[in-house]
Parts: structure tokens; C-alpha cells; sequence
């Protein structure tokens, strides 16, 4: 079924997509909550990308680790330190 | 009264995915354009939970068991992250 | 006629919680406050999440061309429904109690507040 | 034709991100975004393991077809060939499962040491523990 090969392509293509712009959203963010949270994000677009790809082991080892575990330590992290990140190029405070 | 064959099941089925996929860029916008972190935690969720859904879906199209047994994770450590920033958020701290 | 009953409510649960689930991603986009969101996305997983569910279980339930795939495929579904159901409300109150309890989204059209009250938030109204 | 512009999408795609996150570990102050983006960078490496076992068309999960969960038969050439033209490549996956969990072991451990940095030195700006440090 032709029709299938495709619709899985593109649909790999629209999570890597979804995957991309939240890297950006991660990237550029000041308050490092809501970092940690765009980063949950993409690891639910890279669970989609993996379940695509014919990988249900790893979307068993990468639920757990990339949406629960990653999000955990960093809030644990986060916690015990800073909230928002100094401005980039600024003084230092 | 019986079930219609297999190219109308595959044709009705990829109907109800592709509703689910658009439901999806949707809620995607919104995780994009929230301000505030509850917006951004509810967007995550709902995203991860209508996910699940397209999941179950394409293995029935596939007809492969073993791709449908991602669902159940990913709902489930969705729930678990709610619970951890909505601790963060309303004690300034994890644990406890 | 038992496994058509099933494919046909199976089929009706899967395009119209589809349906739904899409109008409820435009009402997250569409709300202007958070706690109106809160609506929207309770919709979005029980309509839209619970629902689908239940009835892709029911259509591979009735799905003989799949062999014994099927079983696997309906058990997974139901289970993931089931605890779908138990956890998304519970998440939904423990962010909504967050966001109150720390003044990350303020309640905007309001006449009182007795959670701030409870709190003992001195003008949280 | 199609498919093969859609691959070099997804390739083109998985490059920015590597690029994108290798950029963030190096121009960024903060510790902890480092750490975040450290952890995009190694998911996105895992990704691009397993992308590199897929070949084009129909793909499905490394099993062999007519093995269920209740019997095994042994699998005959017609078996074989059904699997070899639509199983994705094992080797990859098998690795990846390892690479993950131990991508998360050394995230612990470089997560305590930022805390360490913190409560020595009182920020995570790596600028201004550099400066603290040499006066």
C-alpha cells in the first residue's frame, strides 16, 4: 500500500518538525521552567518519530527516561538553584 | 447488516488518524503560543493524550501488535509530569 | 451481528471524539484565560482521548482479518482508556491548584475568591 | 522520487536540531540549559542510530511474522524472505536501548555536579563562577 509508505513519512517529517521548533523554543528561553517543559515537548515528538520508525523497545526506554525521568531531575535541579537565566551578553548579577 | 471490507475499514480509519493529526498542529500552536507554564504543562499533556490515541490507530493500520504498546507510557509519565510541576509550582520544591 | 454492532459504534466513537477532539484544540486556541483552557482540554481528553479509545478497542475487537493480533491490540486500548480515565482529571485539578496557589495565571473575570480565602492571602480577590 | 525528498527533509531536520543544541552547550552561561540541551543532543544522536537502520517502503518491527505471543513455530524461507524485505534493521535499536539509559546515568552525575557549583559558588552563570574563582 503505497498510500501507507507515505502517510508514515510525512508524518515523521511533522514530528521532526514539531521537534525542531521546540528546540528554537528551548534555545531562546529565558525562564528555565518553562525550558525544561519545552523540552518535555519534544521528547513526546521524538516518542511520536520512534513509533513511526518501527522502534517500540526504545519508545518503552524513552518514554520513561525523556518525558518522566529528564523532566524530574531538572525540576529537582531547578529547585535548589536559579530560576531565570542573566541576560545573554549583559553584566552578570 | 455486516462489516464492510477492508479498503472502506482502511479508508474510514485513515479519516479518524487524520482528524487526530490536525487535532494535534492545533494543539502544537498552543504550546507554541502559551505565556504562562500551567498553559504550558495542559498543552503538553493534551498533546501526549491525543498522541496515544493516533498511536493505537496506526498499529490497527499496520496490523502490528507490537507498535500499539507505547500508549500506556506515554499517558501515564504525562500524568507523572503533571504531578511533579504542579508540586514545583505550588511548594518551590520536589519531594515531599 | 455482534462484531458489526461493535464496528459501527467502534467507527462512530473513533470519527466524532475526532471530531470533538479537533474543536477542542481550537478552543485552546481560542480561550483567552487559563482557566477557561482548563475546560478545553478537559474536553479534549475525554471526549477526544477516552472515547477513541474505547472505540478503537471495540473496531480491532471486531477486526477478524487480524488474526489474534486483535486481543492484543483491544487490551492495550482498553487499558490505556481505563487509566486515561482514572489519571486526567487528577492532573488537570493538581495544575489548576498550582497555578492558583502560586499566581502564575490569575483568575480575570472574578466576583470572589474563597480558595485565596482559605489560603488566608491577604486581597487575593 | 517523493520519499526521497521527504528523507533529506528529515535528515536536513535532524541536523539543525544537532546543530542547534551543539550551539547551545557552547554559547550559553547557563549551567542548566546546558545540561537541557546536552540531553537534546544525545536523544537526537539516538534518533539518527535508528533512522540509519530504515530502508525505503513499508517498514515494520524487527519480529518475525507468524510468531505470536502464545507459539513459536519455526520460521521457513518464505518467513525469512517476508522479514528481510520489511523489518527494519535490530542492531541499531539494541544499541540505542543501552545508550539511553546510560545517557541518563551521566546526566545525573553532571546534575550534581551543577548543584556542587551552586552551592559553592552561589550561581550557575559559568561567567561569573570563573570570576568568583580566580579572585
Amino acid at each position: 500500500m503505497p498510500e501507507q509508505v507515505y502517510l508514515c513519512h510525512v508524518l515523521i517529517a511533522l514530528f521532526m518538525t514539531y521537534a525542531l521548533i521546540l528546540t528554537y523554543k528551548t534555545l531562546v528561553e529565558r525562564d528555565m521552567l518553562k525550558a525544561i517543559i519545552y523540552s518535555a515537548g519534544q521528547a513526546v515528538a521524538y516518542t511520536l518519530a520512534l513509533t513511526l520508525l518501527a522502534a517500540p523497545d526504545l519508545v518503552l526506554a524513552y518514554v520513561a527516561v525523556g518525558v518522566g525521568m529528564y523532566t524530574a531531575l531538572f525540576l529537582f535541579v531547578l529547585s535548589r538553584t536559579e530560576r531565570f537565566e542573566a541576560v545573554q551578553g549583559g553584566e552578570a548579577t | 447488516m455486516g462489516i464492510p471490507g477492508e479498503a472502506v475499514t482502511v479508508k474510514l480509519l485513515l479519516t479518524g488518524t487524520l482528524l487526530f493529526v490536525l487535532a494535534s498542529v492545533f494543539y502544537f500552536i498552543r504550546v507554541v503560543r502559551s505565556r504562562t507554564v500551567p498553559d504550558l504543562v495542559l498543552a503538553v499533556d493534551v498533546l501526549a493524550y491525543d498522541l496515544a490515541v493516533f498511536i493505537i490507530a496506526f498499529s490497527i493500520m499496520c496490523k502490528s501488535p507490537y507498535l500499539s504498546i507505547g500508549a500506556l507510557p506515554l499517558v501515564l509519565w504525562a500524568y507523572l509530569m503533571d504531578m511533579y510541576v504542579s508540586k514545583h509550582l505550588s511548594r518551590r520544591e520536589l519531594g515531599d | 451481528m455482534l462484531g458489526a454492532l461493535a464496528y459501527y459504534l467502534g467507527m462512530i466513537l473513533l470519527i466524532g471524539g475526532g471530531i470533538v477532539d479537533v474543536l477542542a484544540a481550537i478552543g485552546m486556541n481560542r480561550f483567552r484565560n487559563f482557566y477557561l483552557r482548563l475546560h478545553a482540554a478537559t474536553v479534549g481528553a475525554i471526549w477526544g482521548a477516552v472515547y477513541p479509545l474505547f472505540g478503537l478497542g471495540l473496531i480491532s475487537l471486531s477486526l477478524s482479518a487480524l488474526g489474534s493480533v486483535r486481543f492484543y491490540i483491544a487490551g492495550i486500548a482498553f487499558t490505556t482508556a481505563i487509566f486515561l480515565l482514572l489519571t486526567a482529571p487528577v492532573g488537570s485539578h493538581a495544575i489548576a491548584q498550582g497555578a492558583h496557589r502560586s499566581r502564575e495565571a490569575v483568575p480575570e473575570p472574578i466576583v470572589v475568591d474563597r480558595l485565596a480565602e482559605d489560603e488566608g492571602v491577604i486581597g487575593g480577590a | 522520487m517523493i520519499e526521497a525528498a521527504i528523507w533529506w527533509y528529515i535528515y536536513s531536520l535532524t541536523l539543525a536540531i544537532v546543530v542547534m543544541s551543539l550551539y547551545g552547550m557552547a554559547a550559553r552561561p547557563n549551567l542548566l540549559k546546558k545540561l537541557i540541551m546536552f540531553s537534546i543532543l544525545g536523544d537526537t544522536a539516538n534518533l539518527m542510530a535508528v533512522m540509519l537502520g530504515v530502508h525505503s517502503g513499508l517498514i515494520q518491527p524487527p519480529v518475525f511474522p507468524g510468531i505470536s505471543f502464545t507459539d513459536h513455530p519455526l520460521p521457513g524461507v518464505a518467513d525469512l524472505e517476508s522479514f528481510a524485505r520489511t523489518a527494519v534493521d535490530p542492531i541499531p535499536q539494541v544499541l540505542v536501548v543501552t545508550a539511553i539509559v546510560i545517557g541518563l546515568a551521566v546526566l545525573v552525575f553532571l546534575s550534581y555536579v551543577a548543584m556542587l557549583l551552586y552551592a559553592k559558588y552561589g550561581t550557575l552563570d559559568v561567567r561569573e563562577i570563573g570570576r568568583r574563582r580566580s579572585e
